[in-house]
């Protein structure tokens, strides 16, 4: 257990390096790694589908927008709303989307998994789309971030942007701890036999449907919060953070980090950001405009990956230290 | 509405599921034979449309150009099948999926750069330029009813395929069961590579052959490529037939989700909703039966 | 969605409101980014566009025409030389705050110019709104930017989306058409292009047998015209641009509708596909705030110096680009290029006459173009201005925004 | 429950079916597992003998018949409210956890046993009893030495061991063994004999075999079955004596092993 322990403090000592940010770098490269990191924890929310119950979702974006429009929904128009109290709601109402969605898709396997998630959260697309409800495709703001009072005594002001971040941090931080917990735990030993081997677990004696939905449920509930966070950040929600891409993205992030790996997932969020301001910032050359076609890249990294990296950029270093690189993909 | 205008909306349901089935077919056979799910499906649906539009500019007419597009769209999955979907196999569906989800960005850029961003017209040939009045204001174009007869030769084409046919009795025996195909002696990589080839070659034809009444442009795939995978999934993965019945189901669904008007305690139901109802099908059936109406389970 | 539409008096006011405070916050960010701004070196100006996917062409266009006109006018910006950083929005919403803000933000553009799509163009207003920064709308006619979201650092050189089709209701009551049934994408721009025909139309006495709508981007329109053929209206009215536009008019066509109801719409049903179409927009009117054959000396030069500056003819939008060019050089004259003079900027740019390519306009009080509206009719590949719809439309009204006093 | 006493019927199925489209693979079977009995299945391959196990263990849903397990009904239940009822059983093809260890198979299985396992929070590790229940079943086929190595890494033989073992973790009283020796070493085998007849003093034993020798040393009652339906059921004496069998089964295969 020596290499789990440098491993905790390693992280401590980066989650150390991370809270001193605000302190040394401007205002716009706090901004971008509070996005980062709630790509990060959106990530970490998919990851314990894909790359621990075996559950390919490829609609996490419903949750991830839902929870946004639900505070932008339930905010005052200019006065802030309370944290403690829209923050539970717009998680509550994601848990329990994936609770619907999920005791219906659950019902289905591989590929039929895949597109019933995918036809679940362009469903809700349209809804916000076609509909008023939220101002439609333009999308709706959020004009004032809540506030954190409790009973008058304010311990951070998310308008600040340092604060905003720290705040992201400190749940980043949570989150990951939470679902660390969580697998080690009894619940997360049955969901890793189920995605090994669900039939077998199921002779076992184990009702896998309700495993895997409670699953399905926490990570929603999860992927909301990261939606939550994003809405914050920049007051603003519009339909395609339910769409499609969305989830194609965010699935791209697990795998590019190391799905089944919690961290790595995490780490694929920042690569691909940092990547696609790489790519954007191509310049001419030849008399190709190689920052028009950067797509042309991206789509091309993504194929190799896809073909080269099936444990990510964790599966890379694992594969430099003991071999196999431990939580692969059943 | 009245009846004659309801049987127009019937044909008009049909005639689309038709035109979804042609590109729905192609998945479908790649997803029950090979087991590969391929997002970019939608994309050879584009290219086919622009090859049609580029190579009919060239060549001069339309039939030349889905001749020679054709052969084109063929090597082109045969190549890409040996370059990359290969590899997938034994992989899990999430690496097609990724795989495939580049391929999308990869080919929407290439056409950028190879033809641009513009729109573009396919010239309807000229026998078929004509329209057949239904009523006294709205006719019908033959361009449209010779689609729905090329669709319906094609679907009875591949039929007679899969069921008469040696190569039809391997894809049978791949869709039922994998371990079996290997043990009947079968070349299964050549196999994999013909149906690769053969869901693209389709792809791309039914994107050369609508071009004409949809016009040629930016993003035309990604349109056709969900809801070509709601076909796929109604109909149940692999099956021919079940493709077919979903295709018609949604195309009227589609059709009458657009004309109908619903309401349900003032709450505007249809036309609003129209976006959902497709999606809204396809939850129903796979509620009713997890494997689509035709699938086998997997 | 229509901000402006009289039935919707409610969202209107919140929005009303939403300028208010938004205008405040607006002006209290100009404090930072003056702090910020240096006094000498380069103008930045941020370009943020479409230069992938379906809008590609109309950024480039755009990029192209806003550059031309600073070079025409000495390529400085009130003496100060300039500096671009151009940035790809891919006409995607979910990413549009987070682009905005890394140009005001990391770039710390003076100038923030963009976008096209009306969903991004939301992003954008709000960081705008929050920073501060000038902002400069060369196309989205998104209503909201000009209406309840207005504020004094947001200019926009193109149309609202209702603007355009505005006068073709009375055009068409006085054609004679008295019963319309309109059809559009059922998304922002479809549904403000459409409120706006509807206003002028109903206001002049004409009648709407029936709105319909097509999910946003289905382009599968047989079910409605032939819904539409058993309304047997006289008229039509339609939003659609770019590839569904093209299908669409082929559709009307082969459908036997042509010649039989009246077709009508804004422009840009009929722009940029005229191609693609071969012939099967022949004779249709629609009314734009550009269009061919504008016999003036300034239409004609700016065409001529585009189409040999970068091998390819100018569109409208490229002449929203280029007014929004000619926009900041006037702005910025007034300050001899001391972007830290926000305000005097702002006065400016609000007095100053456009002499544009598409005729000579000026700001509304809302920050919008104060146009004359063109009827064009398609003949052969153009889309010939056959007449005057509407000489100085301010439209939606300027009095829907609540301008902060700056 | 309390302990059931020997000889009593703890599994009775009564004239179970099962057809896939128009084939009958079971047809009519009624058959009853006692208390310290060893009730074996055999029959040529094809017969229904495994068909009949997923019936019993509920991986199969019944065309007709009826089910009870210690006198309840369990016609219909899923397989894991089954397996909780007590009924354990193994697989004929080896279906475990290949990514874990010997140890981690036998102690998931064992974690079943748990009231729930719906805990998030304390680690698994501070559970001890499923760990030691592992332990256990792990010694009892023999295969302590074995227990940390990933199941990837051991033989065939091996496999088979920690198959059994896992269900031994379960700790049933009713046990459907799908050809546990198939594929072990002599010695091996010698091993789960030996288990059997330990394990059968308090379990009751459904056994599918095709080792002969194996099946009657350790069977008190043998079932024939010939295309999904009995041929004949009694002791080992009468069923070696009977001619239908000879015909239909022993005489014709060879030693069993299709």
């Amino acid at each position: 257990m020596g290499s789990r322990k440098l491993r905790i403090v390693v992280m401590l000592a980066c989650l150390a390096a991370l809270a001193l940010l605000p302190f040394v770098a401007e205002k716009f490269y706090v901004q971008l790694f509070t996005k980062m990191l709630i790509m990060g924890i959106f990530a970490m929310s998919l990851d314990l589908l894909i790359g621990y119950a075996g559950l390919v979702s490829f609609g996490h974006a419903a949750y991830f927008g839902v929870a946004g429009y639900v505070l932008a929904l339930i905010s005052p128009q200019y006065a802030a709303a309370s944290l403690w109290t829209t923050l539970p709601v717009a998680m509550g109402v994601s848990a329990l989307l994936a609770l619907v969605i999920g005791a219906l898709v659950l019902r289905t396997s591989g590929i039929y998994f895949i597109m019933v998630t995918l036809a679940f959260s362009q469903m809700l697309f349209y809804l916000f789309h076609d509909t008023k409800i939220a101002g439609g495709t333009d999308g709706i703001y959020v004009y004032v971030r809540p506030a954190a009072d409790i009973l008058g005594w304010k311990p951070f002001d998310l308008e600040n942007v340092a604060h905003l971040y720290l705040v992201v941090l400190a749940l980043f931080a949570g989150v990951f701890v939470l679902l660390r917990t969580m697998l080690g735990s009894l619940f997360g030993r049955v969901i890793e036999g189920i995605r090994i081997n669900e039939h077998r677990m199921r002779s076992l004696g184990y009702p896998t449907f309700r495993y895997k939905l409670a699953c399905f449920v926490i990570s929603g509930a999860l992927a909301g919060l990261a939606g939550y966070l994003a809405a914050i950040q920049f007051g603003f929600v519009n339909p395609d953070m339910l769409g499609w891409h969305v989830s194609g993205l965010v699935m791209m992030m697990v795998i590019l980090g190391g799905m089944g790996t919690l961290i790595g997932p995490a780490v694929g969020a920042m690569a691909m950001m940092l990547l696609e301001l790489a790519l954007q910032s191509l310049p001419e050359f030849g008399g190709v405009n190689f920052g028009k076609h950067w797509q042309l890249f991206m789509g091309s990294f993504i194929v190799l990956v896809a073909l080269l990296l099936p444990y990510g950029l964790i599966g890379l270093l694992r594969a430099r230290g003991q071999a196999g690189g431990g939580n692969g993909h059943g | 509405m009245s009846f004659e205008t309801f049987l127009i909306q019937l044909l008009n349901g049909v005639q689309y599921g038709l035109l979804l089935f042609l590109v729905a077919s192609g998945l479908t056979l790649v997803f029950g034979i090979m087991g590969v799910i391929n997002l970019a499906h939608g994309s050879f649906y584009m290219i086919g449309a622009y090859l049609a539009w580029s190579l009919s500019e060239r060549l001069g007419n339309l039939w030349a150009a889905i001749a020679v597009g054709v052969v084109l769209a063929v090597l082109l999955g045969m190549l890409l099948e040996w370059l990359l979907i290969k590899k997938l196999y034994a992989r899990d569906h999430l690496y097609q999926v990724l795989l495939t989800y580049g391929l999308i960005l990869v080919f929407e850029e290439l056409r950028s750069v190879i033809w641009g961003d513009d729109v573009h017209g396919v010239q309807v040939p000229s026998m078929l330029a004509a329209s057949i009045p239904l009523t006294e204001t709205l006719s019908y174009p033959v361009v449209r009813l010779w689609i729905s007869v090329v669709c319906l030769v094609l679907a009875v084409g591949m039929y007679l395929l899969i069921q008469r046919t040696r190569i039809g009795m391997m894809i049978r025996a791949g869709a039922s069961n994998r371990e079996m195909i290997q043990s009947l002696g079968i070349n299964i990589q050549l196999l994999y590579r013909i149906v690769f080839a053969l869901g693209i070659a389709l792809a791309a034809f039914a994107g050369m052959i609508s071009a004409p009444v949809s016009s040629v442009f930016p993003g035309m795939g990604n349109q056709v490529l969900i809801i070509c995978f709601v076909v796929v999934v109604i109909g149940g993965i692999g099956s021919v037939k079940g493709a077919m019945v979903a295709a018609i189901l949604i195309g009227l669904v589609d059709t009458f989700g657009k004309v109908l008007h619903v309401e349900l305690g003032g709450v505007k139901l249809l036309p609003e909703l129209a976006g959902m109802t497709v999606y809204l099908l396809m939850a129903v059936v796979l509620v009713w039966r997890p494997v689509g109406i035709f699938g086998r389970r997997l | 969605m229509s901000e402006f539409r009289k039935t919707n008096a409610g969202r209107r006011k919140f929005l009303q409101d939403g300028a208010a405070v938004g205008g405040a916050v607006a002006l209290a960010g100009l404090l930072p980014s003056v702090a910020m701004a240096q006094g000498a070196g380069k103008i930045k100006l941020g370009l943020m566009l479409p230069y992938s996917g379906t809008y590609g062409q109309i950024g480039v266009g755009i990029t192209n025409a806003f550059k031309l006109a600073i070079e025409e006018n000495g390529g400085k910006l009130g003496g100060r030389d300039i500096e671009y950083v151009t940035l790809d929005d891919e006409s995607e919403p979910s990413k549009a705050a987070d682009n905005a803000n890394r140009l005001v933000n990391r770039d710390k553009v003076d100038v923030l110019v963009g976008t096209v799509h009306s969903g991004v163009q939301m992003g954008m207003v709000k960081i705008a709104r929050e920073s501060g920064v000038l902002h400069i709308i060369p196309n989205a006619g998104v209503a909201a930017a000009t209406t309840g979201l207005c504020a004094p650092n947001i200019f926009r050189t193109s149309f609202a989306n209702a603007q355009p089709a505005y006068p073709m209701g009375k055009i068409a009551v006085d054609k004679g058409i008295k019963n319309v049934v309109t059809l559009a994408w059922r998304y922002g721009a479809g549904e403000e292009s459409v409120e706006g025909f509807k206003d002028n139309f109903v206001k002049h006495g004409g009648r709407i047998v029936k709105d319909l709508w097509l999910p946003f981007p289905n382009v599968e329109f047989q079910a409605l015209l032939t819904e539409i053929a058993s309304l047997k209206p006289d008229g039509v009215f339609v939003f659609f641009a770019g590839g569904g536009a093209a299908k669409f008019l082929r559709d009307w066509q082969a459908a036997g509708l042509k010649g039989k109801i009246t077709l009508m719409g804004a422009g840009f049903l009929t722009d940029g596909v005229l191609e693609a179409v071969g012939g099967a927009a022949e004779g249709i009117e629609t009314t734009l705030h550009y269009g061919d054959g504008i016999e003036t000396p300034k239409n004609k030069a700016f065409r001529l110096a585009f189409a040999k500056a970068y091998k390819m003819q100018p569109d409208v939008y490229a002449v929203q680009g280029y007014d929004a060019g000619l926009l900041l050089v006037a702005g910025m004259r007034a300050v001899k290029g001391d972007i830290r003079r926000k305000k005097e900027i702002i006065a400016a740019m609000e007095k100053v006459e456009i002499d544009s390519p598409r005729g000579k306009w000026r700001m509304s009080a809302a920050h919008n173009p104060i146009q004359d509206i063109y009827l064009r009719k398609v003949v052969g590949l153009e889309n010939k201005v056959i007449g005057v719809a509407q000489r100085a439309l301010d439209y939606p009204p300027a009095s829907l925004c609540k301008m902060p006093p700056h | 429950m309390a302990e059931p006493a020997a000889g009593e019927v703890l599994l009775r199925a009564r004239g179970v079916a099962r057809h896939f489209g128009g084939l009958a693979a079971v047809n009519d079977v009624s058959i009853e597992c006692r208390m310290g009995e060893v009730q074996a299945v055999i029959g040529p391959n094809g017969a229904g003998k495994t068909t009949l196990i997923n019936l019993l263990s509920g991986d199969l849903p019944l065309s007709s018949g009826r089910i009870e397990l210690r006198g309840r009904d369990i016609t219909g239940l899923a397989s894991h409210q089954i397996s909780r009822l007590g009924l354990g059983r193994s697989y004929q093809k080896t279906n475990v956890f290949l990514s874990l260890t010997a140890f981690e198979n036998c102690r998931l299985a064992a974690q079943s046993r748990l009231a729930s396992s719906m805990r998030f929070f304390r680690p698994a590790l501070r559970y001890r009893a499923p760990a030691e229940a592992a332990e256990r079943a792990l010694a009892e086929v023999g295969l302590e030495a074995r227990a940390g190595a990933p199941l990837a890494a051991l033989s065939h033989g091996e496999r088979r061991q920690v198959e059994i073992a896992m269900t031994l973790a379960t700790d049933p009283k009713v046990l459907l063994l799908d050809e546990p020796l198939a594929g072990m070493g002599a010695e091996e085998s010698a091993r789960i004999v030996e288990l059997l007849q330990k394990l059968v003093r308090d379990h009751a034993i459904l056994l599918v075999e095709h080792d002969m020798d194996a099946v009657f040393t350790v069977a008190n009652v043998l079932t024939v079955m010939v295309n999904g339906s009995v041929l004949e059921s009694g002791p080992p004496k009468q069923i070696r004596a009977s001619r239908a069998v000879q015909e239909a089964y022993l005489g014709t295969d060879d030693g069993g092993q299709g």
